[in-house]
């Protein structure tokens, strides 16, 4: 009985939720009205903006597998484990979702920037990350990780233990339970955080800007060209922006389609 | 620049790296493009960003071989910092001008009309080099403009006057001109008091050869031609 | 294999010592929240008690200084629901335990199917888990935690949601695999107990009240639940020198051979059938005659159960009829004293 | 037995979460270590930063109204009923949650700017939303709205129908029924969700720079304070920024501690 | 409060037609499944059908044209969890119902406290639905959905979740709160039918296979669903001259008072008492001898139900053990034809 009210929801609740959408959809219809459709194609396949593309692809790719590499456990320590400070941890480890990019960017500079935190240290190493491809997906992780984690902890939390648990009487040891039961068990969580995270890397620009630069083809982002096209040619801009728009609203309507195939 | 079987002959070979402001977005495309017709074997990176980002950067290690400022507080900064490699060269100007909506709805003559407290004027935060070169013209001409809105780049108070936000705002000769026809510029005669110098620098610790050849480039006719077909002026 | 149990878990008001013997099945019963799956998880490794220590077949399974994992039991747990692996198929779910046990792909799924074959579910080896009724699923998880060959087994209530129509053929499934197994069942129902268990151990606020064999616990019950559950009349009390006197007064006669020392605490049994109603005092025969109020009146067939309080008689529906009671009237019940059974608690 | 496994988190897993836990906790502190100390009083009292985060705390609380409003009734309407479309609507109002907010920015005014798809009739109206708070809070609801509206639909969800389906056999209509039952009992996750609304109108940097513009007092918030400090005094836009994350930590260590006491 | 139904839920392959005189209780029974809950549900409202209509008291519930929901209809419903509302007082959660129907705070809350009154649980008005015992949740529950004065009420499983222990007070509550109410009650438990409804009618697969007075039901069951649940054997197949014939050959000769026309479809019905065990051939006076194979053995107390497939016998234990009776082994059930019903169906 989950599912729709059996009981109705009041029509005038229904009218306000029509308000707060529109307010949310006239604004993309806005952009979408303001397309220069005849230019569309040339704008959007200009040599820098077929290279803003393909990093963004690129950089959102490598940092939502980032992510998954470390969101997983800390979703699986945070809704697993407790433990004395759990819910500090929880709290900053959620903050760049609440950050603003440029702080995070800023952040990020004095750790791993070469007079950073780490940076003398990665620096003797010969490792130079600042302003380069692996910075972009760095700043990306930093802001797309706290999606994956918070959802998936939900998820986890909603699952329960007692598949877990039964696996273990069986034998099981615990890399065994997360192998195969545990991970099988919550996939559709780890793939829709995973659509999330990739989405809002797709979208980084504060944090992409201030830690990594603009540099076409290393790490000029499509929200870094966007931000760069409307200097001189607004037209571009929108026009990018649209395809920014339709690759994020394909991404989340796949997280939400993958969200309801879960079992049960 | 892998190309090794290529000759000297044919110019400088290896990848020079630009940080410039902003502003010098379309200028500094031609003129690399330029560079790299003139020299086959070497590619030149772009990177563009408001000048004391840009600075943030090349202070926090970003492999920048040539720096071009919009103004030169932030070339000092670098200075300070002791990573600019020899003198710094002033190459082109630029001067405040202001920008209207296409078709001018507000019938805005000069600067003298910006003071009007009915209009929705937008102008850059004194913080930033446009803003102070905006208050060096307030105080140049007695005229207080009570803007709607003190933005921290100039690219947001042109993206005000663009969308027809805004009646009108101060921003640089060579943006109304990058603008094309979404507004129109109006010029007037205290802007001279305001004259925005953009120096160039090679970065310490960069490719020095390329940076030199770059600047000069720019300092040269064929930039300074390009320069001055996008609004600037020579410094 | 021999399993010894004393274990505390306080935030849960739990204290119980436990012994099983090698092959021995027994039979926990208790009323709701007495702390009876606090048991199997604490047997099993999913609850860690705050002290106390077990041993099966001479292993630790945890003590004050160390700590088995559940894995590493080799005790296997049943629950209510089949909870059967929904991303696995049948085969692959019954399989796992040998998986985990290290046995290779084939060695395991040849186990699994012979498993699955004692369970008489070979047939559902390729279906998915969601496609199973609730008695499949409970018989495939039955042939799940027996092919991890476990040296405990435990059963959490494995009928108690289960159709009535189903509850039977997997009773006797579990009838037959439990023979000869070290094994624990948890049990609402009094025929679980005595079909399945050679011994009855009766929690009630996470204290052992009663342990012994089944037919002795049924039969004379010294906890009220498990009179409860055999449905007979217990009244506790101290001992006088011709029966039990009750902290409420009521005194009822009984023979003992040989008698009872006086002033012991002591529990008097006797069934419902023993009792009979009247609706003035009675004379004759019977020494035992006590006045109550009737509660409820139950008929089932052509008989009806007479409840005043924790009492209860059993008379023919047309006695009851004849009679015309009805609750809130006050009757007398008499019982021969015979008919009483006396046992020291 | 939901709550922390019985069966354990395999270590590698803990150690792997540990990295990323790192990864988010040393750039913040990081930007701890670079402030200011003496100076951090002074630099944090300064006018424009007293009105930037004063009106900052404003706009936000304004904007957390604004998502309590709407928002609510959107998570009612896509947790309670099934209509087609359902999907592509529920995608579209996410949307926000991963666009770059300079797009956002950029949407809002083709939308409510003067020569906006709206901005026209507003303005015969007599409404002149452009460099006011209010399109401040209008551009901090466009991104924070889909916090609340995520949040609380989960939270539905998980709550089921089944006190509502009582509600309504005792006689209660559908609005007795929101205001009495569902309202009450979601109110853990419409506080955790207004809470996250409000820390991400807090961080609002790129729609407010673009859509509504920058004067103090009127439109200049923390973040856009943050990022003009930049220019002329590095140490300032440190000690602003840390503000910012205390505020921030503060508001999401609050949301979490609301819902971990939601009734079961 | 006369009701009147006839409704489909395809979707569930529910399709049933039910009628309910005013102030009747009936009991609604079957297996898992069968769409007992859909029944309630349809006619509380939380379940649309497809087609169909009912009224209750003249008014119309919903029809193809007409919709009246939940809130509208006067129906209460009471299911197995109490679902009390966890925000409010146990006091408010009993006004919440007059308050919603228009009743100004004092009034809704003096009716709230006769209510609970009449459940016994005056008491807990000032608790938190969370602080209460699972039996005393319940009995909240009861004073909730009657303080709506309901003109149907209906009850789903009301005494399931409840210990044993605490089952037989909320029944007493329930059948006093029910006497000359119009109510629905779904029930597991054959007590419950006999103790609170006037007629039962039984669920299978989504169609009423059975409807008729209780004790009707239970002593004459047509269906093996109600059958089973009185504990009585049925056999169906086809009349014949002295008796019946099953599809599977078994032949019941019975006597019936006027003999049934021969052909039809028939049930015949015998109590497992009536039945006795012999492991050769008896010879003697009983006509009916089946050759049959025990599947299970049942001991409670001093009798063994003996099962052999859908047939049971009641035999004494002494006499179970001194046959030396296991499952697997063939006997011979005999019945003599004078215990043997038959009904036509
Ligand atoms: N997860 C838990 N955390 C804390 N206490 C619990 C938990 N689960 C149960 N308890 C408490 O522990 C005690 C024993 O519960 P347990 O589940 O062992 O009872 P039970 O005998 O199995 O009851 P039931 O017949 O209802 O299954 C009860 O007081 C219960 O309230
Ligand atoms: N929410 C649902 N959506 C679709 N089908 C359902 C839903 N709930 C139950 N069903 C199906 O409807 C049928 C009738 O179910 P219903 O719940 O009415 O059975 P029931 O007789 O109440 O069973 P139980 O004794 O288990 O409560 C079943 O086949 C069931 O699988
Ligand atoms: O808020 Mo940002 O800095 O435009 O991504
Ligand atoms: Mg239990
Ligand atoms: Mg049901």
């Amino acid at each position: 009985m989950s599912g729709h009210a059996p009981t109705g929801v009041p029509r005038w609740v229904l009218a306000v939720a029509g308000v707060g959408a529109l307010f949310v959809i006239i604004p993309l219809l806005a952009i979408v009205l303001r397309v220069d459709w005849a230019q569309f194609g040339a704008l959007i396949t200009t040599d820098s903006s077929r290279a803003a593309l393909l990093l963004s692809l690129q950089t959102s790719a490598a940092s939502t597998l980032a992510c998954i590499v470390f969101g997983v456990p800390m979703a699986f320590a945070l809704a697993r484990t407790s433990f004395r400070g759990q819910r500090v941890l929880r709290a900053l480890v959620l903050l760049p979702l609440v950050l603003p990019p440029v702080v995070g960017g800023i952040a990020l500079l004095y750790t791993f920037g070469r007079q950073g935190l780490l940076g003398e240290s990665l620096t003797m190493l010969g490792v130079d990350i600042a302003f380069s491809t692996t910075a972009v997906v760095l700043a990306q992780t930093f802001v797309a990780l706290p999606f994956l984690v918070l959802s998936l902890e939900g998820a986890l939390r909603t699952a329960g233990t007692r598949y877990e648990a039964v696996a273990a009487t069986l034998g099981a040891r615990p890399t065994t339970v997360l192998r195969r039961v545990s991970l099988p068990l919550v996939l559709p969580g780890i793939v829709s955080g995973a659509v999330l995270s990739f989405a809002r890397a797709l979208g980084e620009f504060g944090a992409t800007l201030t830690f990594a630069g603009s540099l076409q083809g290393v790490t000029r982002t499509l929200p870094l060209e966007i931000y760069l096209q409307r200097e001189t040619d607004a037209d571009a801009a929108v026009a990018l922006s649209l395809v920014l728009v339709a690759v994020a609203v394909l991404v989340v309507g796949l997280a939400h389609r993958v969200q309801d195939g879960r079992p049960q | 620049s892998e190309d090794n079987s290529t000759t000297a002959a044919e110019g400088l070979s290896g990848t020079v790296t630009v940080f410039a402001a902003a502003s010098l977005k379309d200028t500094f495309t031609a003129i690399a493009d330029e560079f790299e017709d003139r020299n086959p074997n070497a590619t030149v990176q772009l990177s563009f960003a408001g000048s004391s980002d840009l600075v943030t950067q090349i202070t926090a290690g970003a492999p920048a071989d040539v720096f071009a400022s919009a103004n030169t507080a932030n070339m000092d900064k670098l200075t300070d910092a002791g990573l600019v490699a020899g003198a710094p060269v002033d190459f082109a100007t630029n001067t405040l001008m202001i920008a209207v909506p296409a078709g001018n709805p507000a019938g805005i003559t000069g600067l003298v009309d910006l003071a009007d407290p009915a209009l929705d004027v937008v102008v850059c935060a004194p913080q930033v080099p446009c803003g102070s070169a905006t208050v060096t013209v307030e105080e140049a001409s007695g005229t207080d403009i009570p803007a709607v809105s003190e933005e921290s780049s100039v690219t947001d108070v042109l993206g005000k006057v663009t969308s027809g936000q805004a009646d009108a705002g101060l921003v640089y000769v060579t943006d109304v001109a990058a603008a094309g026809d979404a507004v129109e510029g109006i010029e007037f005669e205290e802007s001279a008091e305001a004259v925005n110098v953009y120096p160039i620098s090679a970065v310490e610790g960069g490719n020095q050869e390329l940076a030199e050849a770059f600047i000069d480039l720019v300092t040269g006719a064929e930039g300074q031609e390009i320069l001055t077909q996008a609004g600037f002026a020579k410094p | 294999m021999t399993l010894e149990l004393a274990a505390r878990v306080p935030a849960r008001n739990f204290d119980v010592r436990f012994a099983l013997a090698p092959g021995e099945t027994v039979a926990v019963m208790g009323p709701n929240g007495a702390g009876k799956s606090t048991l199997l998880g604490v047997l099993s490794g999913l609850i860690k008690p705050d002290d106390g220590a077990a041993t099966l077949g001479g292993h630790v399974l945890f003590s004050s200084r160390e700590w088995v994992p559940p894995h590493a039991r080799g005790v296997a747990l049943l629950a209510q629901d089949a909870l059967l692996f929904p991303h696995l198929s049948v085969l692959e779910n019954v399989a796992f335990g040998p998986r985990c046990a290290g046995a290779s792909r084939a060695v395991a799924r040849d186990s699994a199917r012979r498993w699955l074959g004692e369970v008489e579910a070979l047939d559902l080896a390729d279906r998915r888990p969601v496609s199973l009724s609730g008695g499949q699923a409970q018989r495939v998880a039955v042939a799940r935690a027996l092919a991890t060959e476990p040296d405990l087994l435990l059963l959490d209530e494995p009928l108690s949601a289960l159709d009535i129509s189903v509850a039977p053929l997997l009773r006797r499934t579990l009838r037959r695999v439990l023979k000869g197994r070290s094994a624990v069942i948890v049990t609402h129902d009094i025929v679980d107990a005595l079909l399945l268990a050679d011994r009855v151990v009766v929690i009630d606020n996470g204290r052992i009240v009663e342990d012994g064999p089944t037919r002795t616990v049924l039969e004379e019950p010294r906890s009220s639940f498990a009179a409860g559950l055999a449905g007979l009349n217990l009244v506790t009390g101290q001992t006088v020198a011709d029966g039990l006197t009750a902290p409420d007064g009521v005194h009822l006669a009984a023979l003992t051979e040989p008698p009872l020392p006086e002033g012991e605490e002591a529990a008097a049994i006797f069934s419902p059938r023993a009792v009979a109603v009247h609706r003035d005092h009675p004379t004759g025969s019977p020494r035992n005659v006590l006045p109550v109020t009737i509660t409820d009146l139950e008929p089932h067939g052509g008989r009806t159960t007479v409840r005043a309080g924790h009492l209860s008689a059993e008379i023919t529906t047309a006695a009851a009829a004849e009679l015309d009671l009805l609750p809130g009237m006050e009757v007398f019940f008499s019982v021969k004293s015979t008919e009483v059974s006396l046992y020291l608690r």
